[in-house]
């Protein structure tokens, strides 16, 4: 049976009064972001989800998640429909969203606290996990105090902390610098493959989508689609190497043949060639 | 010798209701009497003696008609402040004592070891004290509640204390509405003796500047007073207008058509104010002592009848 | 707990950019209809008991008649133009009392919010005036200012000023650092900076003192108009208090309950319309 | 304006957590000395004015006499044991009152605050409530609870839990809506989204409602105290009053004054403690 | 003469009350985060800094808009020291920081409004500055309305709106899709050419780096120093193509080796390599 089961779903935001959007010509205060989302996940897979810059991802994630209702259709996992956030889920969002009031330590805390984790055990576990992301002796620092990168890889621990079998992430290493960014992509996947959980990583990083994925699913523009599922053969473990291969070059091509035009639509009237007047 | 006139003269009073300030108030009378030098009056009811007295004392006020106990009081204190003649020298002292119509007290000195209501201070505790001496009873006997009518009234419905010591009128629209019963009327079973005047003061600062401003309230004061007399029936029906109270009430207070009205400090007003002084003094009720020959001033009635005499 | 549906507010694009902007859009409106039909249930029931109590002697009748009775009395005194006169009178003072406790505490509270020195320096002195109780100052205003207008309106202020001036504090310092820092950065002055960062970001907090200062000031009216007046609804129910006329004295206590009410949702109203932005922003979200 | 200096506040490392957490650490207090020695100055000014005004005759030494004398009169009542009697049994009143709102109105307040359909269905009822006054509800508390503590209990209950209410409400309400989602994803349940995400997020709110509260109590005590009682800071108050004892009704208020504005800071120190990881967010920045 | 002059700055963070961090075996309650940087920036001169996540990069940037006061040293912009924000200066924040009560366009216009700009005609430029951006037909959203990178194009063009002579820029295309970004870049490039503004940039992508730059200054970890400063001699104008130039590759490589130590040492303590208990 699969996972996660997406099934026609489409979703329309209301405007707030007075705003209004062009579409096809005429004006409209309900935007259309997920115009019929079909897709099956399988257990233990791991999907990566690229699409145009404001297409809709953040919005099917947390349809997944269980966070925004869908207008119609619906999400399921393990065949029950979802209609709030399931316990089994975690969910790293693009913009971080830790607890400005917690430390690191506590932040990480928090998902076990909720689960009724004793405190001994939570706090090995939390210290475990921050040790695993390089943030030790940041233990009690608060998110204000901390870099971008940091504040990132703590949410990134926090999602991890619950051992979840389904993990949503949203752009999570955008913020870390290159290198740090191949060691934890190393790293997700070598978790990854222990636990197999089920993930549903959205990135920008046509290479990082390929690295990491089972299968690399591209959105159309908004309203979005699925325009096209990617299966990536390469072996498993993967090595950093990797990228340098053919087949690796190969799937670098056809993810960008299926992306260019999405983007490009997206940027339908962009005004980008127009002359800069300083 | 006279100053310039002044912009306005603010009279204070307590409610319900000192009678020759609510004709003046009803009538327009001082309004009248002054306009012609274009100087305003301002009529103020105060929430008990003891902010008039503030409000008197420091100028904010030029004249007050209210009760003995806070003029005294204020006497004592030695503020610029002097006693120019009396408001009202009522027999009865407005005072009714009441208890619930199925109350099973139905003498005075039944009220030993009670609860009662009243509010401290005030010309009512002083009468309710005498009322009980002269039944035997100390008023160190009985608990008293520092309450008006809007409180102690709910009280004694549920059975909180046991009587209620108040003004006439309230009282009477009490007993009138079926909430209490009779156990005491000062009008009717009060003795003349307890009986003090309430007191007409003027801002002594004021006075010494204006002095002849204040002769002619005076004189206006005493025709007013004479009038209440000469009008009983027009009296009784502004006073009830006025003031919401109880006809009944109002024509048990003011029997026979008297009003009691006359301004005039007599020999036999200072020896009662004396006589309460010290009473007030033993109760606990004042502290200090009045300087009478300072705070007594009737220079200005003898001024206000020379007035009269002219006209 | 499940999933909120979005809830569909159906408005013509535009149309509020079209009205003036002191009339409620047609789905404030709306919503103003929706509110007051669940509001209004509870509130029934109140009057019920109030008519009920008394009618069975759960309660005195004397001291506290029934709705009905009280309606009667407030029915004459509005006929009689009497309830008009004394309430212009009573609201004209709170209002000026409010008003300049606005124009004092905003930016005061600006200013201590935001300059920690300015706050310390005046700090103490705000907590011991603000300690001070009203009632103890009383004898203080008459001294100073007389028995007359100046005095009441001073006891309206006083009684406002604290309030406006803490929210806006608390408001100010809840301001999210990283728009202040934006806007620093982007050369914004001092100035500009309480005008268009920290003011937006405060309303709620300020419309949330002012609201509990428009009561307050509005009661207070009452106790100055006890102290001495000659016009008032302060005035009105003291009378009516002290002669035991309690239909009119809930009458007139009625008529500040619903002037409050009513002057409470104005402020509400405003409110949702200065932060329109934030309105269900997890519109979708459970 | 120019930049602002980092505020070295050196303080050894892990102290904090040693110590019981009632005691302020070393560093408030070293910023508690701070904020004395530059609050002083205006409270010092304004207690000459107090001696100097009644002395040189600005204003009615009678009615108002030079604090030199207050002081006297506080320093008598507090020797014969006279305040510390009667300042007890208006604090418990209050106390009692105050704790009762805070019971009441904190969950009531996370409700309204989070569901808008019980908000909807509660707020005319808790506005109407709101906007009457404690004044008028008088008569009705005297005849359901009489007027012994209960009454005196009930006014002060009254005057607190609606400030708690409202700020508990504005607070509920300005929580990140993105703090609920990470929460809401995580599988927190209702309950620990209250205490743990909403709660932490609205106390500055709440606290700024309970200052309100904590004064509004402790002065209505007063009013509940004139009403038949025999005891308490209030019947001291007001029986000085009646006997023109100036200084000592000055004494009475002034120890009033002293006891909310303590309480109003151990309220602060209590927030600064709760909200440690908010203050000098910007630290280093101007 | 240089328009910006960074001299041994240094600065110091102090914990709150109750943390610690441990340095060179000590516990200390304060947190050296720049330890002596010095930079000589020319009128006119595109800067990339690259460095490890939390060496302090965000933190040099707020110090060169007058928002952070150094510990010691100083900026200077055209010989004055900076001690407030310059009129001149605009910068894009790693975390957009938008204004959540302004819509799209207000937030455009807000610094042409502070400068007093007319109505018209800073609704015009704001509305030039977002059709630049793609973002026509979104003008009266607000932020909490659009998509991560839709925010993050609004931060952009607001900072662009006031033609400012000095650009400070972290991580701006950090959150964009790989070819907007890719777009963005060549747009980002083309305008500066036009208006030859001195840039800051601050990235985590090694290509962007060098794609950008006239000279790339990389950073040590933590407490941070200018490692390497590397001049990029690739011709301009710059074309995409570029990136598959030999040049470019060596330039990858040269960045690669003096960041390489530097994460490695920022990294010291990760528990990266150990086992992971599911
Ligand atoms: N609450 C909302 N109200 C109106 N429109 C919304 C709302 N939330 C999202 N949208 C719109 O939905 C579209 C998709 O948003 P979403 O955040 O899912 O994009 P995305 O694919 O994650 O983009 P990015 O890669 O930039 O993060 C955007 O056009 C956005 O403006
Ligand atoms: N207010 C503060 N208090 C204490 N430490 C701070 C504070 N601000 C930043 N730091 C510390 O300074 C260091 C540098 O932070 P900075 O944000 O400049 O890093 P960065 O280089 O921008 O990293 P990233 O690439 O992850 O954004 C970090 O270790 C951070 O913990
Ligand atoms: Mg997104
Ligand atoms: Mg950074």
């Amino acid at each position: 049976m699969n996972r996660i089961a997406i099934s026609d779903v489409r979703k329309t935001f209301q405007l707030k009064p007075g705003q209004s959007v062009v579409i096809d010509g005429h004006a409209s205060d309900r935007i259309p972001v997920l115009s019929g989302v079909d897709l099956d996940i399988r257990k233990g897979e791991f999907i990566t989800l690229v699409g145009p810059s404001g297409s809709g991802k953040s919005v099917l994630l947390d349809i997944i998640a269980g966070l925004t209702e869908p207008s119609s259709g619906f999400a399921a996992i393990d065949g029950h429909k979802v209609t709030r956030p399931h316990q089994e889920t975690a969910y790293v969002f693009q913009q971080y969203a830790l607890f400005p009031w917690r430390t690191a330590l506590q932040n990480v805390e928090y998902p076990l606290e909720v689960r009724g984790v004793g405190r001994a055990a939570r706090r090995v576990k939390a210290q475990h996990f921050l040790s695993l992301f390089g943030l030790t002796g940041f233990e009690d620092r608060y998110p204000s105090q901390l870099s971008g990168g940091m504040q990132q890889r703590v949410a990134i621990a926090r999602a991890l902390s619950t051992d979840p079998e389904v993990l949503l992430m949203d752009e999570p290493f955008a913020a870390l610098d290159a290198q740090t960014r191949d060691i934890l992509q190393s790293e997700l996947l070598r978790i990854w493959e222990q636990i197999k959980t089920t993930v549903v990583f959205v990135t920008h990083s046509i290479d990082e989508a390929i690295f990491l994925a089972d299968r690399i699913v591209v959105m159309t523009a908004r309203p979005a689609r699925v325009k096209e599922s990617i299966d990536v053969d390469l072996p498993r473990p993967r090595d950093i190497e990797i990228r340098n291969s053919a087949a690796f070059n190969a799937y670098r091509a056809r993810v960008w043949d299926a992306l260019r035009e999405e983007v490009r639509k997206a940027q339908q009237d962009w005004a980008l060639a127009s002359a800069y007047n300083a | 010798r006279a100053a310039d006139k002044p912009e306005v003269i603010r009279i204070g009073s307590t409610a319900p209701g000192h009678l020759k300030f609510i004709l003046y108030r009803n009538k327009k009378l001082l309004e009248q009497e002054f306009a012609k030098d274009g100087i305003r009056v301002e009529l103020a009811t105060f929430d008990g003696g003891g902010p008039a007295s503030v409000a008197i004392g420091s100028g904010a006020i030029e004249f007050t008609y209210i009760g003995n106990n806070p003029s005294l009081r204020l006497g004592a204190t030695g503020a610029d402040v002097k006693a120019i003649g009396l408001s009202s020298w009522v027999p009865s002292n407005e005072t009714l004592i009441v208890v619930r119509p199925d109350s099973p007290i139905q003498k005075l000195e039944e009220l030993k070891g009670k609860k009662v209501a009243v509010l401290t201070g005030t010309v009512r505790h002083s009468t309710f004290a005498k009322a009980l001496k002269d039944t035997g009873v100390s008023i160190k006997d009985v608990e008293l509640l520092n309450i008006g009518i809007e409180s102690s009234g709910p009280a004694l419905a549920r059975g909180d204390v046991d009587a209620i010591v108040e003004s006439t009128g309230p009282a009477q629209k009490l007993v009138d509405a079926g909430g209490a019963r009779v156990l005491f009327d000062a009008g009717v079973s009060g003795k003349k003796e307890w009986a003090v005047p309430h007191v007409l003061s003027v801002n002594g600062a004021f006075a010494r500047k204006y002095p002849d401003i204040v002769a002619r309230l005076l004189a206006l004061d005493i025709a007013t007073a004479r009038w209440a007399d000469a009008n009983p029936e027009e009296t009784i029906q502004i006073f009830v207008k006025e003031t919401g109270s109880s006809e009944k009430a109002v024509r048990s207070t003011y029997s026979d058509g008297k009003f009691w009205q006359d301004p005039k400090l007599t020999d036999e007003a200072i020896r009662s104010l004396q006589g309460e002084e010290a009473f007030m003094a033993d109760a606990g009720l004042l502290k200090g002592k009045v300087d009478y020959d300072k705070w007594i001033d009737r220079s200005y009635y003898e001024a206000a009848q020379k007035k009269l005499a002219n006209n | 707990m499940t999933l909120a549906t979005d809830k569909s507010t159906d408005v013509p694009p535009r149309l509020w950019w079209n009205r003036p902007a002191f009339l409620p859009s047609p789905s404030t409106l709306r919503q103003a209809i929706h509110t007051i039909g669940l509001g209004l249930p509870a509130l029934l029931v109140l009057a019920l008991l109030w008519e009920v109590a008394p009618r069975l002697g759960w309660i005195n009748a004397i001291f506290f008649p029934p709705l009905s009775q009280v309606l009667a009395a407030l029915g004459d005194m509005i006929a009689s133009g009497l309830l008009a006169r004394h309430i212009g009178i009573s609201l004209e003072r709170a209002a000026v009392g409010f008003l300049l406790a606005v124009v004092v505490a905003i930016p005061l509270g600006l200013l201590m919010g935001r300059y920690s020195l300015f706050e310390k320096l005046s700090d103490f002195l705000v907590q011991t005036l603000r300690n001070t109780s009203q009632f103890a100052l009383l004898p203080v205003f008459i001294l100073v200012l007389g028995i007359g207008e100046a005095s009441k309106i001073a006891i309206t202020f006083y009684a406002a000023v604290f309030f406006l001036l803490i929210n806006t504090i608390v408001g100010v310092k809840s301001v999210d650092p990283l728009h202040i820092k934006a806007a620093r950065s982007m050369g914004t002055s001092d100035w500009d900076l309480f005008r268009k960062v920290i003011l937006p970001s405060a309303v709620p907090s300020i419309v949330a003192g002012a609201r509990l200062g428009v009561k307050s000031s509005l009661f207070s009216v009452i106790a100055a108009e006890m102290l001495a007046a000659q016009s008032g609804i302060g005035y009105l129910i003291q009378n009516a208090s002290l002669m035991l006329e309690t239909d009119r004295m809930y009458a007139g206590i009625l008529t500040l309950t619903v002037i409050g009410f009513l002057l409470n949702y104005a402020l509400v109203a405003f409110e949702a319309q200065a932060t329109r932005w934030r309105a269900s922003e997890d519109k979708g979200l459970a």
